[in-house]
């Protein structure tokens, strides 16, 4: 399906499509679209071959603003119709994009399931931790005391971490990154592209209307100092200066920041990431700040066969072993009798 | 003691018949179904045409001996034809206490009541709320009562081959099931190589049942026999010649539907959730995938409706299934599919309601929801299958529509339906037209929503097609591109021909017939779905007893026939029988303003004859 | 240059108006809502009758000068009764290109144009997609225009202040607002307070906007005005005396379930998942804490309805809300407040569909949805307010009959009357009869089926009750303790039950009245919710032409009143004019076998006065 | 509400209904409302106090079994049900059951979101790993290669272990047990009704017509060497012996069996029982056979306010700052005149 050598070099501009592009001057998903139209270019699977597939919300919009294949479905079911385009048709890479209500309100239980049966779909969820399209309403990911039209005094609930949810229904692959990080988007992308079997990005992204600078703690240019890049075994180290390190310690089974250098830490002292390590997984999904910066990086990633592909092996291995399906025989199957 | 030798004796004294309705009734773990299937088998052999309804628990396996947890199975056969499981039964086969209190009420005044008096214990007849044994009070006066006591025969029969006495118990249903077909003069010898089979890997228990089963076939042909023991001969019915075989409803439906994907030469991808009674289609479908079938099992109903649009957004045809509550959670993904045109199937097995209500029983109760139950204005095809049979012209004729008119289609199937069987001629596929679907592939003037002139239907673009890349949703879609448009007019043109679109289908469709009698008259008995046969019969008797009566059984519910006003017009009255609270007539009387009366029932069963007979001469008084 | 100054002129040369429809239309970013809010204030100050209507577009904050980032805010303002929004506004003031484009077709040939000259750039007139620059070729030809720079004129105007130019720039709206108050001869002290108060925190904003304001007014009032500017007078409309307010119809709905309940004596629980345009009931109840009213935004719809239903069944009133897609979400879990019988009240505030459709537009789309739209015979009583302040009665009604009847209601209101704000006047709680719930608390002989004489509902007990647990559930209940049960002729009862339950909500009902008109006559024109005003005002000219044309407006879809068949028979033809495909008029035909005819329009928005007027002389003349 | 002290004690009887129970014989359903029934006369709120909330499924018939309040809703939905009743009435004591189909299945969505809110429920879920009601088809606990109707080749998708996805979901009261352990089950009821919060029971419960024997090595009397009974501030030994401990293995961030006394391994070397800590209860939440045993008892408990009781103290709040609410005055707010 995707031979890119044969192909002429694929650009962002071959996958952006001819539709004005409606978000809100300033919105974070500016800049995820550009991201994901130059990783594309680079994985460099012909346009016809993608489909992005998404719920509704500001967020959801997304699939007009692709010249590939796409589907503005319903609120929350993406990942449903995602599953069944694969059962259709596994060859297709595929693309499920929504936001923070849409995936983990309305939509969680499609969320949970897509990822614990490991479709092989990308699924990207971007977290403004609000509601946009609905003008404001606070979100599971909003933090406690947000104040909004529905929550005028403050919400009360515990928001969840996406990253955690993903990994406690069984995600085989998590990756965080956010909306401005144009270096560091791509390659999310393509790593959750190469991974076959449900990939999970989570997008930090500014929704400058209704949540502006929510994130400006850890994903901005000035944040560096709460920004811990994660990468395969690589100590966490992070830092303008690159002087912090990430420990583990013992004793609370907790991750703590250390100064490197300060009472004798030295880099042996600093974890190094390990993507197949679950528990570590969890401890990473899990920092922020005050206290430690936030992750970023593909937090686990411990692929196996996907459930789209067993089930198309399972059915190659029945059509192997019969006959040529002859639809009289289908009728006759068991007892008939002749008048 | 063979098969044969019974047949020897068959001509002494047997009642000839021309129909009998039997019932078997035990304890869930008394193996009724199987009884049931198996005698269904001999008696297809004999040559009857045959009606059979199981009736099940609500409960998985209740406690022994409870009423609850009594498991019925009803067979119906004749020599003529056979189009209900029958009004009430003639034979009741009572395996313990419990099975006596629930079914007896049902039992036609003098019929037969065989009961197994081993089991009337105090503990059991307890357990099944009796005060007094009915064996020893007058309860079973109006009745013929037969009382064996199966349980220490059978035990009796199979003590040779050495079974422990817990597999010995089990084979009471084969004793039973040798007696009663030695009184209907079946032959066991389908059932007998039947046993060989199943318990080919365990030889006694093999040995135990059949010799069980001739044990109580045995009983019957020899002086043991009770005196009072009836005995009938049943001619073989008449039959188109034919090949044949006993279908469920579930069954035909899923046949029909993967000829039809494999006529129109794609690939069928059912996604569903489980629930009672549609979950059997995709158990039936999930062992088929060397048809082009795939099933998903998804994680609900909603999920598994998208799935299924889903499958038909990448160029397979998508179908969903389920019941009652289940279905109403895919109205919101259903309107999807009708505002992106693409094809799907959802077949709803209607049942007992509202809510949960009662899940193992039968109703006709979804038509409003099939018809109006989304928001907006959201036309959809709907078809309903009539019997067993004629699901699996119905699954091959929704496959048609949905991928040639690019619509949602709702098949009305029901609880009577998925589980009742009958004998049905089989089809040879090369007899029907294949109907290949064209996908678009030329991307020279290609607009998503540019319709086909003739069916209204846009096209159907495989996601992998170079050069046609393009976007669909459910916000409104402008006429041509299918852009996202707010244009007051183009919301207007767009919702007129979602209307006309579906309206239209009813151009390619055969005008409606008149099922019985002349095509004016005093009485139109109009029905749907699984009513067919009771209407049937009851139109059948009253034109007999030489009333101007006529039944029109619809198939299309949406769009109706156009030739359906019309021909209700020449009538006086209109009768309506349906399992609901008045549906299709809320339908017919404001399309074609006609005085139509309802018969309702909501008793979670089917019609019986004599209640629509009844109804009819009530018009026919007026 | 005060806002008195103004009105030592007034006299001079106002041409004299019985009703006036003024749009002000420019960017999302422009301020045209809070534009319009504010001129509504001034006129309902200066006596007229009024409706507003905003129309907002469909992205939260498009790039600017977009056609789609169009907003737009009516008003229809007069000296007699005004019903609607106004067909076709007289003004319209468009704050750029865009605007222009947008509105223009809309407006009445002659009409007058207001254009912010200084946004008329090449940039801007490309993005509107205009080739040429409208103001300089023959596109306004058939309009009166008013060219100002008002860009230009309120950075001179605000220059004092010291404010930045990009806040200088916001201050256009109130420029504008100045220039049409004084169009209308309305005071513009109360936005001055207004504004005092609103930028409290920020002088200079305040003094900027103020200035703005009186700027645009004292260009009319002085010699810098246009010779073309006209000006009118409109006196104050006839008001029955009494304290007034505007609303919405969002607020005085959130306000009557408020009374309702604390008239009931029990507390509100709303339970809903934001979705446009439903969500501004939530937000509005959410500030009601005071009035024990708890608010709870869930997961998803199902989980809202899934909790009010909750609420209901400890005590309190469960209310849930949504739109479209998300009330056919609510359909499963309806059913089960229709099976468990507990009150819940569930408002429908439609919008142009199928699917996600035109989420900001307004349909009436979901009479089937509200009838039908659950698996099995599932009544529910449905409620449909006319106006804005309707929707209060609406509320306290739907609160009586929720808990009174132990029943769900359906309210369905729309995108106009959520939006749409007139003048109310305001009721006095106290002349409102209380109807405390009666919570049952006596164990004696209790059993949570069995129903009032009088209601046929269920008794209401709050868990926490001694004496009285029990078991509920969706499983059909037997008629008396509720008890699961598969009964055949329970479930009958049942069905029965439920179905007579509704149905004798009618009997607490006053009879249907004629709206406008005579009791009898040619043409009776039916309609319900929102087409109230358009159809009153049709009605009205007709009637004033000297037709015999009455209105019939329902209040209750369901039950239908009782005399409302009598009342149709009494008039040669029936109109239906609906916003949808023709949803009532099937179920008027299948109540009544009434030929009736349907007036149908599907654009996303409201009808005009003229199209039912035509719709009525069409009728006239068969 | 619950002043056990002045009122009679309760015993089991008194919470039992007069309907005919209705499971099959020999379903693990039994052994879990007897002992349910127990807790519940031990912890002594008065019938009238308690509040069951099931869904649809066997498991979630035990409303009818239980002489309190019962509500049987519809599949999967019974957490929303529990939450809309607590903000009517914080006072009851409110327990929702459901089976794994119900509550990992359709209900999903549900079951993670009253977890996150910590609203103040105890969450049952009897996990059967299969879908009894529905005759037997896999469920999202089933796993891989479970043959039922539906996946007459067997199952090919992962199953969801439920106390990892409770607690990735955010839930801050996470327990196990089983069945028959009627002991251990009535212990883990009363902790989970003494936590103001949502807590999460999870019991695995034998389906002996369609699952029969699926807990055989982890349920069962015999199975006790594969049973560890997590107790907090107790080393994690287990086995009949007591000679096995759980040990944190600081490389791979794993928690690995040891011998006690073999290799020099002494109780110091085991990892001792801390309910507050986050990542050991992740650790646990997914051991189990053949490697390591399964963790039963209290995993994770971690309270804070609980969402209904935040709710109704900002109620509260607000009704003591306003005046006495005047409906009247409600439709006055804001601008009004006079004519
Ligand atoms: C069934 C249904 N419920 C509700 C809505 C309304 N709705 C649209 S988007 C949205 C949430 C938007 O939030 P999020 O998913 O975080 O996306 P964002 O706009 O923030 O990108 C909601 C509630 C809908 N369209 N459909
Ligand atoms: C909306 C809806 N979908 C499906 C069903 C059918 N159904 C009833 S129970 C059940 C699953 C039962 O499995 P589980 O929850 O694990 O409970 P168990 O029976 O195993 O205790 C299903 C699918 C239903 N009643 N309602
Ligand atoms: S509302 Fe927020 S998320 Fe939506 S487009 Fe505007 S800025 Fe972006
Ligand atoms: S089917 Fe399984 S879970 Fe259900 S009652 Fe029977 S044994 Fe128990
Ligand atoms: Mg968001
Ligand atoms: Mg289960």
């Amino acid at each position: 399906m995707n031979d890119a050598s044969a192909a002429p070099a694929l650009t962002a501009q071959d996958f952006t499509s001819d539709q004005d592009v409606r978000w809100c001057p300033g919105c974070g998903d500016y800049a995820i679209v550009k991201g994901v139209r130059s990783a594309l270019a680079e994985i460099g699977t012909p346009p016809e071959n993608v489909v992005f597939i998404s719920g509704i919300g500001c967020a959801a919009r997304f699939p007009y603003y692709m010249s590939t294949y796409g589907f503005h479905t319903i609120h929350g079911r993406a990942p449903a119709f995602a599953t069944g385009l694969k059962l259709a048709n596994p060859e297709l890479d595929v693309w499920v994009v929504g936001g923070d209500g849409d995936m983990l309100s309305i939509g969680g239980n499609h969320t949970f399931h897509v990822l614990r049966r490991n479709v092989d779909v990308n699924v990207l969820l971007f977290n403004n931790e609000i509601y946009g399209l609905t003008k404001g309403q606070y979100s599971p990911t909003s933090r406690e005391g947000t104040r909004s039209p529905s929550t005028p005094l403050g919400s009360v609930d515990h928001p969840v971490a996406p990253a955690s949810f993903a990994l406690g229904v069984g995600a085989r692959f998590v990756a965080r990154t956010f909306d401005t990080a144009q270096k560091h988007l791509p390659i999310m992308m393509k790593r959750a592209q190469a991974n076959r079997g449900a990939s999970f990005v989570e997008i930090l992204q500014n929704c400058i209307v209704y949540n502006d600078g929510t994130f400006d703690d850890v994903a901005t240019k000035k944040a560096v100092d709460n920004q811990l890049f994660c990468e395969a075994g690589q100590p966490l180290i992070f830092g303008k200066e690159l002087d912090r390190g990430i420990r583990l310690n013992r004793d609370t089974l907790d991750l703590e920041v250390v100064m490197l250098g300060e009472n004798g830490i030295t880099e042996d002292d600093i974890l190094v990431h390990d993507e197949t390590n679950r528990t570590l997984a969890g401890m990473l999904a899990r920092l922020g700040p005050p206290d430690t910066p936030m992750a970023f990086g593909v937090l686990f990633a411990d692929p196996t066969e996907s459930y789209d592909s067993a089930v198309h092996a399972q059915e190659a291995a029945v059509k192997a072993n019969a006959d040529t399906p002859d639809l009289n025989a289908l009728l006759r199957r068991g007892h008939t009798w002749n008048v | 003691m063979s098969g044969s030798a019974a047949l020897d004796l068959k001509d002494v004294r047997r009642e000839p018949l021309e129909a009998v309705v039997v019932r078997f009734a035990g304890d869930s773990g008394d193996g009724m179904q199987l009884t049931g299937g198996l005698f269904t088998e001999e008696t297809a052999i004999a040559g009857n045409d045959l009606v059979t309804f199981p009736d099940f628990p609500a409960e998985i396996r209740a406690p022994v001996g409870t009423t609850y947890g009594v498991s019925a199975f009803q067979i119906h056969f004749g020599s003529r034809t056979v189009m209900t499981s029958g009004d009430s039964p003639d034979v009741v086969v009572c395996m313990n206490p419990a099975a006596l209190k629930v079914n007896l009420d049902d039992l036609k005044k003098g019929g037969v009541v065989i009961a197994d008096l081993g089991t009337f214990t105090p503990k059991n007849l307890e357990k099944a709320g009796f005060d007094t044994n009915p064996l020893e009070d007058d309860t079973l006066e109006p009745y013929r009562r037969i009382d064996i006591d199966i349980t220490k025969l059978t035990l009796e029969a199979v003590k040779e081959t050495g079974v422990s006495k817990r597999d010995a118990q089990r084979c009471k249903n084969m004793w039973t099931l040798g007696l009663v077909s030695w009184m209907y003069d079946r032959d066991i010898e389908s059932t007998v190589r039947w046993l060989g089979t199943k318990f080919k890997k365990l030889p006694d228990i093999a040995a135990a049942n059949i010799a069980a089963l001739k044990a109580g076939h045995a009983f019957g042909e020899t002086a043991e026999m009770p005196t009072s023991l009836p005995v009938f001969s049943i001619n073989p019915a008449e039959f188109v010649p034919g090949e044949y075989r006993t279908a469920t409803g579930t069954e035909a439906l899923a046949w029909g539907m993967t000829v039809g994907t494999n006529l129109a030469g794609i690939k069928l991808v059912m996604a569903s959730y489980p629930i009672t009674p549609a979950s059997s289609l995709l158990h039936v479908l999930a062992g088929l995938k060397e048809y082009n079938v795939t099933t998903f099992q998804a994680e609900d109903e909603i999920a598994a409706a998208c799935a299924a649009i889903g499958a038909s957004y990448g160029g397979a045809l998508g179908v969903t299934s389920s019941s009652g509550p289940g279905v109403a959670l895919k109205s919101e993904a259903l309107g999807l599919a009708i505002a992106t045109e693409l094809p799907l199937i959802l077949v709803n097995s209607q049942r007992a309601g509202p809510s949960t209500g009662m899940p193992t029983k039968t109703e006709q109760s979804d038509l409003f929801l099939a018809l109006y139950g989304r928001n907006a204005d959201s036309p959809i095809v709907i078809l309903a299958p009539r019997s067993s049979a004629d699901c699996f012209d119905v699954g091959v004729e929704a496959v048609r529509i949905a991928t040639q008119f690019m619509t949602p289609v709702m098949i009305l199937s029901d609880t009577y339906l998925v589980n009742a069987a009958e004998p049905w001629k089989l089809p040879d596929i090369n007899d029907i037209e294949p109907f290949p679907v064209k996908f678009r592939d030329d991307p020279e003037g290609f607009h998503p929503f540019v319709r086909d002139s003739e069916t209204g239907a846009r096209p159907w673009v495989r996601p992998g097609t170079p050069g046609l890349e393009h976007r669909i949703g459910g916000l409104e879609r402008a006429a041509d591109s299918g852009n996202v448009s707010n244009d007051p007019i183009n919301h207007q043109r767009m919702t007129d021909a979602r209307i006309n679109k579906v309206l239209g289908v009813a151009d390619a469709l055969p005008p409606q017939q008149i099922d019985e009698g002349a095509a004016t008259g005093r009485v139109a008995v109009v029905g749907w779905g699984s009513t067919y046969g009771p209407i049937n019969r009851a139109v059948t008797r009253v034109r007999d007893a030489g009333h101007e009566v006529s039944q029109i059984h619809l198939r299309n519910i949406w769009p109706l026939p156009k030739n359906l006003g019309e021909l209700l017009a020449g009538f006086d009255q209109v009768l309506v029988p349906e399992l609901n609270a008045g549906q299709l007539i809320t339908l017919l009387r404001s399309e074609y303003l006609c005085d139509a009366k309802g018969l309702n029932k909501v008793v979670g069963q089917p019609f019986r004859i004599a209640e629509i007979e009844a109804a009819i001469h009530a018009c026919l008084e007026n």
